[in-house]
């Protein structure tokens, strides 16, 4: 059903997104384009490029995309550079593979577990994850 | 639209297979009809029994098979020609569709384009109907111009005269417009470019399954459309020329059926229209629209124009009412398509939620992404209709946006 | 060969609807194979079916057909990649047939030759593989050199060896002759032109139904063959590219689908393999050339060949007994495809007498007249076989060639 | 049946061809492929153009258009240019339509009305009348 993947939960975090907007103090970005559909996010590096991750987003986006993102601002904040990317690696395989529920990721990530049942909109929740996956390399 | 006429266009519901179906437990509502058409079964059958008694490669054979596949083939063509009132048959071309037969004019005219030459198309155009343009000005160094709309979606027809001028040589414009259902003025449009000597190209891939064409009349130098928005097959479409040009410009593809004689010296080519078709045809995609031709010709054009907007005009009717909506696409001249948007929702969420309810919209740019920048919105949800739909299903329709409304606020 | 495989074969003749008619009062004999195979059930209903269940626009939508379009699609795709032992399915291009997927490089790979550039082909290729490179050379002022061959029809590699230089840029080459029946030495041909850096083309129309395709093994950097001589569809084929050059060369058709991003000033190109599909795909033709690798993997293609050769050879050994007859054609290392000619008679009138037996053989150039001028012939008798010939079709075969020769002289 | 259209006329006119070769006082001629199979076939005209016509030919062809020829330089030598061009263009009509005996054409041409059943093969036997006409107008 349509609505376990629209959950509220998903629903409020596309509302609402963590880290949403430019950054004040911009070490890098990258702007990419959905090839689906032409959608665009681009996600900043914030701060000291040494320290914690610290990553913002902004995106002329479907809720999935937007709600991905902000999931992956949210998690990602805090981790160091090895750490994150294998993190953001493991979440964008699984988000293809749909096994999110068989990592032991944070419980915020299973609402990304439905996208599996909707084949033309994966490349919407993997996009934020392989965007920032390019920045950070 | 009387009841006995609508009762009729319930029996042509029948003829489509494909529409008896459930997605996602429900009745499949496929209004999706600009970017492909489903199938009758006089189509499928032309195409199974091409195959099952009929198949051989043609020309140059002199067996039985071959005999009957070229005869497939070139009345396929002469189908063709009736359709659009071509004055021959050798002026009707097979391409791959309607991006192919854009792409084929905007190669095989290069010698004639020169540096500085102006080349226009409207704002409202198909990638398919703006690269190849694009691309041609970047080989040629002509420039390419952006003939500007309203808000309404609609040409701007004055704008349009003060930007024709000895320097253009070239203008292609959509006769109906995918993404905005506007009819374009094209008997207007082509008689400004002809007083101009304007090479005029018309993109009829969604016009020619829903106006009657008539290329003597228009008196345009191309014109284009696909087999599988007329009810026909992929992979085959239509390129109409007026046989001056078709015989200045250069060939496109080279190779077998397109030669006169090959020496590793020098190559003479074919005559219409041979020239523009090299290698194996699409055999059965020709008898395809030949018999997608058939099926339309056997329909009463007028009363599907009508009953077409029928729907259109009850759905938008209903869809205006919805708070937050914003119809793309007003144009007073407008066939059965419907894009719109509505606050704070992308169209792909949109779509995704009512395909739930088994209804088939496009979400999107629909590879109109310069239109998408004009209206300043990423994108829309777009309802296409088409003879096999009906009144019960723009409720169904109706009711499910109200559904993704609700679920997505 | 033994009686109980050459009964299996009787089998698979009945998956050809085609097959089962009669021509002139005769049972139909296809001995056309090499212009174009005919298609099993299999295949004709992958068609039927994905017209009937799953058709719609692929790609971007976000409805239940449109998915599943764009699945049946892209499994056709998947389906490629192993045939040819693809590294990746992105290598694999969709284009209309053999001779758009020539035209394809040919144009595309414009930019990357220079004047003086030498491009190689050898003598005894079909139109399609020499016209486009003709062309390349006058747009770049490049050089068409052509390999010669023996009057067995066998390539003179010594001689290909001398030709190749640093001014060497490509080589496009057939892997199987349809005129000769000759199966190049393209190992070898490649290893010779990688030695120097040479682009590697391989024309794989007749040699993708008859011999198993390895193109990593091969490193070529092109394959390319036909959906319709392979038992499937008209109006597909394939293109298989290494990726480098595949990413280095230009786009070759502009318009929906390979574009990224599309403003009026300017236009970024998507990833393969959608940089070279450009428009609505043959999705239908996708899916027909899908069912017709599943079709040829479910057969021991070894003893298919086997099979066919028996044919050949049956065939040869009868032909050769004619009095006055000469067979073009005598490579050591062939496939089932025997081309000839009689004195004093020419071939139509030949082809034309014996299809009132119900016999179905090409007559003619074959698409290859600068090899017809070698043997100073002005067309050849062919009569080329598939698995769903038989050996009492032989008989019938020469039967008729007896009575035409008869009638004739 | 096959073998009304391969009747011993034609292939006996096929075989002894009525002016076939160069002709000594070549005023003009023409060169024409035939696109269905690339054979060839020339037409001379010979001799004093104010004259009556006098045409032959040479060709690398089948029976059909060697045949075809052959009946055409017989029945058409000795007519003026007008009355020559109006009966190329009645033959090349009738074998088209497959009307030949319904005109009064002599009875040598008869032989090409069998044509009509093969669609083929109405090329090979037009070809010598379509380039004399180009020839002579
Ligand atoms: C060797 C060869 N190359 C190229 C072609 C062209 O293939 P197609 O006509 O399918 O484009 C053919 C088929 O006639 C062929 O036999
Ligand atoms: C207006 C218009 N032009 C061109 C095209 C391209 O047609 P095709 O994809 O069949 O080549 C389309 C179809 O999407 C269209 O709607």
């Amino acid at each position: 059903m349509v609505s376990k993947l629209y959950k509220n939960q998903l629903i409020e975090l596309s509302h609402n997104p963590y880290h949403f907007g430019k950054p004040e103090d911009i070490f890098s970005s990258k702007e990419v384009l959905n090839t689906l559909c032409g959608d665009k996010i681009t996600v900043y590096q914030n701060g000291d490029p040494l320290k914690a991750i610290e990553l913002w987003f902004e995106s002329v986006s479907c809720i999935i995309c937007s709600a991905s993102a902000s999931i992956l601002t949210k998690n990602i904040e805090g981790m160091n550079l090895n750490d994150g990317i294998e993190f953001m690696n493991q979440v964008e395989a699984s988000i293809k593979d749909g096994t999110i529920r068989n990592n032991n990721f944070t419980k915020d990530l299973n609402c990304l577990d439905e996208i599996k049942n909707y084949p033309s909109r994966t490349t919407c929740a993997t996009l934020p994850w392989t965007t920032a996956i390019d920045l950070l390399k | 639209m009387k009841a006995k006429q609508k009762k009729a266009f319930e029996r042509i519901r029948e003829e489509f297979p494909i529409l008896d179906q459930k997605i996602n437990g429900e009745d499949l509502i496929y209004l999706d009809n600009a970017a492909s058409t489903q199938k009758p079964k006089a189509v499928i059958n032309a195409i199974k029994d091409y195959y099952e008694n009929d198949h051989s490669n043609v020309h140059r054979g002199v067996h039985t098979l071959s005999v009957r596949a070229t005869e497939a083939y070139e009345n396929a063509r002469v189908k063709v020609t009736e359709f659009l009132n071509s004055p021959n048959n050798h002026q009707i071309i097979f391409t791959k569709g309607t991006t192919d037969s854009i792409n084929l004019i905007a190669t095989s005219i290069t010698s004639l384009i020169n540096e500085n030459d102006e080349i226009l198309i409207t704002a409202m155009e198909h990638h398919s109907n703006i690269v190849p343009w694009q691309e041609l000005c970047k080989r040629t160094g002509a420039v390419l111009k952006i003939i500007p709309i309203n808000e309404n979606g609609e040409i701007l027809i004055d704008d349009y005269k003060d930007m024709v001028s000895a320097k253009t040589k070239l203008i292609s414009v959509v006769h109906l417009s995918n993404t905005l259902g506007t009819i374009n003025p094209i008997e207007d449009i082509i008689k400004i470019a002809k007083s101009h000597d304007v090479i005029t190209v018309i993109d009829g891939a969604q016009a020619a399954g829903h106006l009657p064409i008539d290329v003597q009349q228009l008196d345009c130098d191309f014109y284009l459309f696909s087999g599988h928005k007329i009810f026909g097959p992929t992979g085959i479409g239509v390129l109409y020329g007026k046989e001056e040009i078709l015989n200045r410009i250069d060939p496109y593809q080279y190779g077998g059926e397109m030669i006169l004689k090959v020496t590793f010296e020098k190559t003479t080519y074919n005559s219409l229209p041979h020239k523009f078709e090299a290698g194996t045809p699409n055999i059965a995609g020709a008898v395809g629209i030949g018999a997608s031709i058939d099926f339309i010709n056997s329909l009463d054009r007028d009363l599907c124009h009508e009953y077409e907007m029928s729907l259109h005009d009850y759905a938008l009717n209903q869809l205006e009412q919805i708070d937050g909506i914003r119809i793309i696409g007003k144009s007073s001249h407008k066939s059965a398509i419907i894009s719109f948007v509505i606050d704070g929702m992308h169209p792909h969420d949109i779509g995704t939620i009512i395909n739930q309810k088994g209804i088939a919209v496009r979400t999107g740019h629909h590879c109109t992404m310069p239109l998408m920048d004009f209206y300043e919105i990423p994108g829309t949800v777009r309802a296409s209709f088409s003879i096999y739909n009906n009144h019960s299903e723009i409720d169904k329709l109706i009711d499910a946006i109200k559904l993704a409304i609700k679920m997505l606020k």
